[in-house]
């Protein structure tokens, strides 16, 4: 096994590592909030780190090119569209919690929608 | 590509398929329409990579461009719009009893198609490769689409223009004229500002790319249309640009240009050439490339107007907005 | 069981689910994601009929079933959209009638501008009752 | 190497396929919209690793795509939510006499 093989074996083993917490943290933990958090670990750290295992094997130089731009939009894609489910969760549990009407079922609070699962 | 079977393993198909059905069968049975589009979007990833699975990159790529990207944005701004609906009445048990079983007689039928199906399959490999070199495209499906059934993608592209023309008729007569408004979703957020700032000039590199490679690799402009649609339709939500008005005659002539020229050039193609649609021998490949480029502008105005919806008057917007909505939410 | 075959047979299944969905859906717009699914299933039946040929031909897939479903998407996604701007068109609609013949005036939305529009289905910029009634 | 990353890829497809619990079970529209991103994200690095495995440049164009458009979900989603916070539960109550009362149990199945 030569050293860039080595190189890719550690890190996309690092990478499904953290795809792997990611779902553990989604399904597990227990509020919307913590389970942005365990998503945005997948989605930064676990692509981050498959793509740089992955940057030995690429053709250079538009293979690597394309693998590190890709990466670059995944962290901007990532930590956006984070932020804007997270504020979105952050208002609807404002919402709530100033005694505005609970959405039924809809929203994305925790505990706010009364349903099954939620826990707060 | 030339070798014949992919070397991976099949035992992620199984799940794949698994996971599609219960997909369906879930948002087919779940209460609410929000949750059930949210679904579909998962659904539309899922797909993108079964055709992968399939070997048909070309469909990997338009099914995750509309599937995943355009399609997600059209219905779940429809159904913010629509706010949830009430059930429908549903027919007693009987008559939805029959309903299941008259489809699961279609499923048992198809899929007993699908089983025994001739062997060896018959296909149509060797002659576009025989011929694929007349065209000098070095991908099949590209020789196939702009070349050997010609006139179905220059019908497709009609198509999609007078689905546009259709979808503006929509609007009330007195909004004539006026600009489409279904992506006007309340204030933009900050972050969906910043990466509509960001997100579009990444977005027509790699449409304007998948355009390009789709002479020889899977791509074409289809799929560099839609990413192109995808990024205008972002701007417009995050409100960084509007919609053109449904006057506009750039827009109009942005939207016909490509089924105009690959008609034009057909036409010429009947005198010059053999026949309608034929290209002359030694233009072929720079004729392809313009009526691609053409067609991708085209398909890339369509499909963005197409979820921009039919044009509106300004105004609070029924059936959406009621008086309590307005106390807003600042994300 | 290959994978043209599996695939072919979810295809199968999800004409299914989506006939019955489209037939017997909760609401329009799910109806029409059902339709949606009747699509995809046809889709990917083709696509299991294209990889066999590619196959059985020397190629990773038929590209004249491709070509196919790659137009076959295109309009898909150009019937959704416009039956989603029909179904908006017709809820809008459905609201200014339910709006204007409750009680037109009691709403506490001053600028409505009474029934003006409503024989024809159209809609006034301010025409929006606040209480939905 | 072909193999180890073909199973790596497969690892994560996998595991990102059981993240569709979430979609189904919810409870909240966030989580379903989380668990779609993490197919997403998932999907991306699965056809990357099976592209480097096969050689097959063409599925690096595709994670490329997905990963371009991996946020209109979402985007489409909170903007829908920012119009119109209340709408959900708002916009049937009176409005049909015929209709069934509106004291219908939270959604999520």
């Amino acid at each position: 096994m030569s050293l860039a093989d080595a190189f890719t074996a550690v890190f996309v083993s690092l990478g499904a590592f953290f795809f792997f917490a990611g779902w553990v943290g989604l399904v597990r933990f227990p509020d919307a909030l913590s389970r942005l958090h365990a998503l945005s670990k997948a989605d930064n750290l676990g692509l981050g780190l498959v793509v740089i295992g992955l940057l030995p094997q690429a053709s250079w130089p538009f293979g690597t090119l394309k693998l590190i731009a890709l990466w670059l939009v995944a962290v901007l894609v990532g930590g956006a569209s984070a932020q804007l489910l997270a504020g979105a969760i952050h208002a609807q549990a404002a919402e709530t919690s100033t005694g505005g009407e609970p959405g039924r079922g809809t929203e994305a609070a925790p505990g706010a929608n009364g349903n099954d699962k939620a826990t707060s | 590509m030339p070798d014949v079977s992919l070397p991976d393993p099949h035992w992620a198909d199984l799940p794949l398929g698994f996971a599609l059905l219960v997909l369906a069968l879930w948002l087919t049975w779940t209460q609410r329409d929000r949750a059930a589009v949210i679904g579909f979007t998962g659904y539309g990833l899922l797909v993108a990579i079964a055709w992968v699975r399939l070997g048909s990159m070309d469909v990997a790529l338009t099914e995750a461009a509309l599937g995943g990207g355009l399609m997600g944005l059209l219905l779940l701004t429809a159904a913010a719009r629509l706010g949830e609906e009430t059930d429908q009445p549903a027919p007693g048990l009987p008559a939805r009893l029959s309903i299941a079983l008259l489809c699961l007689g279609v499923t048992l039928v198809l899929a007993a198609v699908v089983l025994g199906l001739p062997s060896p399959a018959p296909n149509l490999v060797a002659p576009v490769a025989s011929h694929q070199a007349v065209t000098e495209l070095g991908n099949p499906v590209a020789a196939v689409l702009i070349a050997f059934r010609a006139v179905d993608t220059m019908l497709e592209s009609v198509v999609l223009a007078l689905a546009v023309i259709v979808l503006w008729s929509f609007g009330a007569d007195r909004a004539w004229g006026a600009r489409p408004r279904a992506l006007h979703l309340g204030p933009p957020s900050p972050a969906l500002v910043f990466l509509g700032r960001l997100l579009p000039p990444a977005g027509l590199i790699v449409g304007v790319h998948l355009f390009w490679t789709g002479a020889d690799h899977p791509g074409g402009p289809f799929q560099g249309g839609a990413v192109l649609a995808a990024m205008a339709a972002l701007l417009w939500l995050a409100r960084l640009g509007e919609p053109p008005r449904v006057s506009d005659g750039l827009t109009r002539l942005g939207i016909v240009v490509g089924p105009l020229l690959f008609l034009l050039i057909g036409l010429a193609g009947a005198v010059i050439a053999d026949a309608f649609l034929d290209y002359p021998e030694a233009l072929t490949k720079p004729l392809i490339l313009l009526i691609e480029a053409a067609k991708t502008l085209s398909v890339a105005v369509a499909l963005a107007l197409l979820v921009a919806g039919p044009p509106e008057l300004p105004g609070p917007m029924p059936p959406r907005q009621s008086g309590r909505a307005a106390k807003g939410v600042t994300p | 069981m290959n994978e043209a075959q599996l695939y072919g047979v979810c295809g199968a299944g999800l004409v299914g689910i989506g006939l019955y969905g489209a037939i017997l859906g909760r609401s329009t717009l799910r109806r029409l994601l059902a339709f949606n699914l009747v699509g995809s299933g046809v889709f990917l039946i083709f696509g299991a009929i294209a990889r066999r040929g590619g196959l059985a031909g020397g190629a990773q897939s038929d590209p004249v079933p491709q070509a196919l479903v790659i137009t076959g998407l295109v309009v898909a996604f150009a019937a959704t959209a416009l039956a989603v701007a029909l179904l908006i068109r017709l809820a809008t609609v459905a609201h200014e009638a339910a709006s204007a013949a409750a009680t037109p005036g009691s709403t506490d939305d001053p600028s409505t501008p009474a029934t003006a529009s409503q024989g024809r289905g159209e809609r006034g910029p301010g025409h929006v009752g606040a209480g939905h009634s | 190497m072909t193999g180890f990353l073909l199973i790596a890829g497969v690892f994560i497809l996998l595991t990102v396929l059981l993240g569709l619990v979430r979609v189904l079970r919810g409870p909240g529209d966030a989580e379903r919209l989380m668990a779609v991103q993490l197919l997403g994200t998932g999907g991306v690095a699965a056809l990357l690793l099976l592209g480097s495995a096969i050689d097959l440049t063409a599925t690096t164009d595709l994670a490329l795509l997905l990963a371009l458009l991996a946020a209109f979900a979402a985007i489409a989603f909170v903007a829908g939510l920012g119009a119109n916070p209340g709408a959900f539960t708002a916009a049937r109550p009176v409005s049909a006499p015929s209709s069934h009362s509106n004291g219908d149990s939270p959604a999520g199945d």
